[in-house]
């Protein structure tokens, strides 16, 4: 393998080191060896560069009026992004919407919610209802845990993969 | 007038919508897959919802995530674009079923002109010429020898049940005949498990010529000149040009004439395209109709000064046609190059990844429609285009070294592309003077 | 035709002759200033030459260098842009000695226009309207009088010595004219050290329209419609567009006819832009006539379809027009912004530095010329301007639209721009209802 | 894998690595090694050099004909680069032209050069003409030294700023 071709898996090899404790990586394999060295703790603590961000778009989000829909912020393409960092702590699944439509938490408007903050949750139980074309479509758990955060108000739009529980598995 | 449009599509039409709804003052609702979450018309657009995951059956082939992001984001009309579900018929029935206008004609226009053989036959009983050919499979050698007789040589026998070349066979003459159908036959049965044949007049060095129609709901109907789409790579076309090199404006008058009749029997509305062959004799000869916006388009737009995607918009609104027939006049000529991410020496293996370095072509003549930028990664999941350059000229050798120019100043860097082959077969000697014929394959010949 | 032309000047309307030289099949020379190296016009061009340091009066301005660097690249022609020597009557004379063309008018016909007061003898003398002044100084208040009834009210008592707007008092009747003669009298003599005075007629909210010619060196003149540049800051143009929105095409015959006159009497060659004030009456009065191509020329190419620099050179080269006046036909409307590397909220203080970030405007209608790229510093030594934008449209309306659109999709990173300065602008009501005059500031009224 | 082409990949593994905390790479393949080493920050407070500059150009020069002109080269835009960078070496200082025109090692076709390499320069003395619309400019050293190179040919066009000679002070 050329250097040409190694550099992505280069690339994906520094990526999977980020956020790791490992100082070293020494690696021999068909005529190519390769060694990737870390800064120390301390050398990192001196280093002034910002933190490994990785950069998102060479192009800025645009001017203009997207995403102005007042109180619908939900729907917006960042929604799935931000809530995805927020789950970063371990032991954290998610619950995301396997369809675009309207969320609710209860299957009627008098009825009481599926889950609430603290309910437990058991793989095939239903958490909430997604409104799709006029049909109501329960949402079944995939996981066991603990609701820990509920992303979304009742009877606002979601579109797909947007997080709708965060599930602390117990 | 619409208040929102939800946009089914993605990359440069997705984008060519939105710029045109913005225009209109009408906002936009973007749908993409989860992949496409940093594409331009995501960004541009007033308001974009996932729809489902990478790939486009789960995503944008997906009709209830569609229907349902129309629905939760108040959109009362939805532009479907080029493929995807732009000539579903059930896609325009959903639509109308959930009170969402779809941005093209009716569902049974759609079905009519959908079916190869429908279509045919309704162009028929409208007057249009169609390739002449057996009225179905033929029962005997007699039965071909006939045919022929009538029409003239040369004809092509073909397999019904067949495609992609199998059991087709081209004879000049009687003996010519005898021998191609028998072979015809060994070859279908052989293929497709029967001996089923059908023989149509062959057209030699036919040119692929489509007159552009726009109709309104109202009855009125004209033609937007033609573009010539002959250079085609696999029957893909690949660089197109408007007005044909080749027809002259009685022709084109003629072809205009015959698109708008069978247009009008076939109940169509909004913009759609009448594709013709024509062969060296000036006959053309019926294909099919496009019930859509095509990749094209640009070509038309820049020689008569229409926006076509506004006028579909303005058309499903309910307004009637912007212009009459009379007010249509083409200046200049232009050419479109489709700028694809493949790989032209690699067996046009498609080439996903991100752009790194990109500099586009600006000045007189010039119009670019692409939703790429620096840093964007082009996905391996979807058709390989992935910017169109369009050049114009007060005649076709101005927009053709226009077009040289210009691809000499467009730079893709980050994945390979096939600018180089555009250029090469822009400065073809070939290309210049137009003996490029649907029947090529332009990559054989530059 | 010329082998090789030396394009003697920098940023976007170099890289536009560039491309003209290119769809001719011409060679180019670039020259640059050891700062513009790395310029996109320098990338280009088939050869480029450094012909001095930055301050323009060491590169752009030297004409020694400049003649040297077509001496030794073998140029046979000089393309001088607008700005730097591009009416220098002395540089073309130089080009002219060294048997270089110099693309432009001959160094006579320059001289005479380049003096205002000569070129407005030789435009009263062909008949063309001038404003009405008097003949001169005025000896007595009476004179003054005499002439306010005759040409009416308002009228305007200016310096003889003057400029910027010192000593000049408008007058809108006797009792006004008596006490603006009085006071324009001592400022005059406080200002300028005399009390010299003359008396103009006063356009009231002038439109500044000027009309496009374009002269062969066989004798045949025509003119291309003409532009609207009415929207100015501070004197300098900023917004301009094609048509005027105010000119009937009774009126654009009569100006046309009236700019080919004056064109050919000054025994003008190549394009020329022949400057009028227009009043409400619809009476149109000389300024002067600029001898060079503008800054704003593709608005004129967007309606006409003409490509005005390859005009240039094809007229140099000895070529009759490529059209006649009947074959003069304007399709829609343009408009231009000019993109400026200046900061509107801090006094409009040049900004030079690095791009950090570009997105260009693409689609439908939609035409840009800058030599801008990602990573290039614009130096803080020459013109702000840095790119052109400029959109067509069916009409008006359309071009409005589109050039909204087009301001919303640019991106320029690095460096503060006009951006939204022009958003504004485009999107005013004084813009829309075409009511900003030559007299306004722009900057106050958005 | 020559060096040539392999710059442009050491070039994208180092912007690769920019914004990581990886501070040394090493890389042996098909007959290739490669070591990169970064900075650390204590090193990188105390560095001089110029602050993390931005890469220079978006654009990489243009494709086409530029500088195919044959026997030409010395007019292209890089000619002043290039040499800029041959003098690095200290005490080394470049004669450059002063305008543009034709370069002439003599003041007449019969007569010897000016300068040869290894001639010792005073400053105000003659060391070549550049001739420009017909005119013979007599070009004078400003320094003090020792030609060691003289990278232009008789006879040849030379734009402004072009090294002409390389003088060694003494």
């Amino acid at each position: 393998m050329g250097l040409k071709e190694a550099k992505k898996d280069i690339k994906d090899l520094i990526r999977m080191l980020q956020g790791t404790d490992v100082s070293e990586l020494d690696i021999e394999t068909e005529g190519m060896r390769l060694r990737i060295r870390r800064l120390s703790g301390q050398e990192r603590a001196a280093n002034v560069v910002a933190p490994d961000r990785p950069v998102q778009y060479g192009m800025p989000p645009a001017t203009g009026e997207a995403g102005a829909e007042p109180g619908y912020e939900s729907v917006s393409p960042d929604a799935g992004r931000g809530a995805g960092k927020r789950i970063a702590r371990e032991n954290h699944v998610t619950i995301t919407a396997p369809m675009v439509g309207t969320f609710y938490r209860a299957p009627s408007p008098d009825a009481p919610p599926y889950v609430e903050i603290g309910s437990i949750v058991e793989p095939g139980q239903p958490v909430c209802i997604i409104e799709a074309m006029k049909i109501m479509n329960e949402i079944l758990s995939e996981v066991r845990g603990r609701v820990v955060e509920i992303l979304v108000e009742n009877a606002q739009p979601v579109e797909y993969g947007q997080v709708l529980f965060v599930v602390e598995k117990v | 007038m619409f208040r929102k449009i939800l946009v089914a599509n993605r990359g440069e039409i997705a984008l060519r919508i939105v710029r045109a709804a913005r225009e209109l003052g009408i906002a936009t609702v973007v749908v993409y897959s989860d992949i496409d979450r940093d594409s331009l018309a995501v960004q541009l657009a007033d308001e974009a919802c996932c729809v489902g995951a990478r790939a486009a059956s789960k995503s944008y082939l997906n009709i209830p995530n569609i229907i349902s992001a129309a629905l939760i984001t108040g959109a009362d009309a939805i532009h479907p674009g080029y493929g995807f579900l732009a000539e579903s018929a059930f896609f325009a029935e959903v639509c109308a079923a959930h009170g969402i206008k779809f941005i093209g004609p009716s569902p049974e226009a759609i079905s009519r002109l959908g079916d190869k053989a429908e279509a045919k036959r309704t162009m028929m009983k409208a007057g249009l010429p169609v390739i002449p050919g057996t009225d179905g499979v033929i029962s005997d050698i007699e039965e071909a020898l006939g045919f022929a007789r009538d029409v003239g040589y040369p004809v092509i026998v073909k397999a019904a049940g067949g495609g992609g070349g199998k059991g087709m066979r081209v004879a000049r003459n009687e003996t010519e005949l005898k021998k191609a159908a028998k072979f015809a036959e060994a070859e279908a049965r052989a293929a497709f498990g029967t001996a089923a044949l059908y023989v149509e007049k062959f057209i030699e060095h036919p040119r692929h010529v489509e007159v552009q129609v726009v109709a309104d709901e109202k009855g009125n109907c004209i033609y937007l000149g033609e573009r010539d789409c002959s250079l085609q790579r696999k029957h893909q076309k690949i660089t197109e040009e408007a007005p044909s090199p080749v027809v002259s404006s009685q022709l084109r008058e003629k072809m205009g004439r015959a698109a708008v009749k069978g247009a009008m029997a076939a109940g169509y509305t909004n913009v759609g395209t009448m594709e013709f062959l024509l062969d060296r004799a000036g006959n053309f000869y019926f294909m099919e109709m496009n019930t859509r916006i095509q990749v094209e388009h640009p070509v038309t737009e820049m020689i008569t000064g229409v926006d076509l995607v506004k006028e579909q918009i303005l058309i499903a609104a309910g307004e009637p046609l912007s212009l009459k027939q009379e007010d249509v006049y083409l200046r200049g000529h232009a050419i479109e190059c489709r700028i694809c991410a493949e790989d032209p020496y690699r067996g046009f293996m498609p080439s996903p990844g991100t752009i790194r370095e990109l500099n586009l072509p600006g000045g007189p003549g010039i119009r670019i429609d692409t939703a790429l930028y620096r840093g964007l990664t082009v996905p391996p999941d979807y058709d390989s285009l992935i910017a169109k350059l369009i050049a114009w000229g007060r005649d076709r050798n101005e927009a053709i070294s226009r077009m040289q120019r210009a691809l000499d100043e467009l730079i893709i860097e980050g994945i390979a592309t096939n600018i180089d082959l555009q250029r090469e077969i822009v400065r073809s000697e070939k290309f210049r003077s137009a003996t490029i014929y649907a029947d090529d394959d332009v990559v054989e010949l530059v």
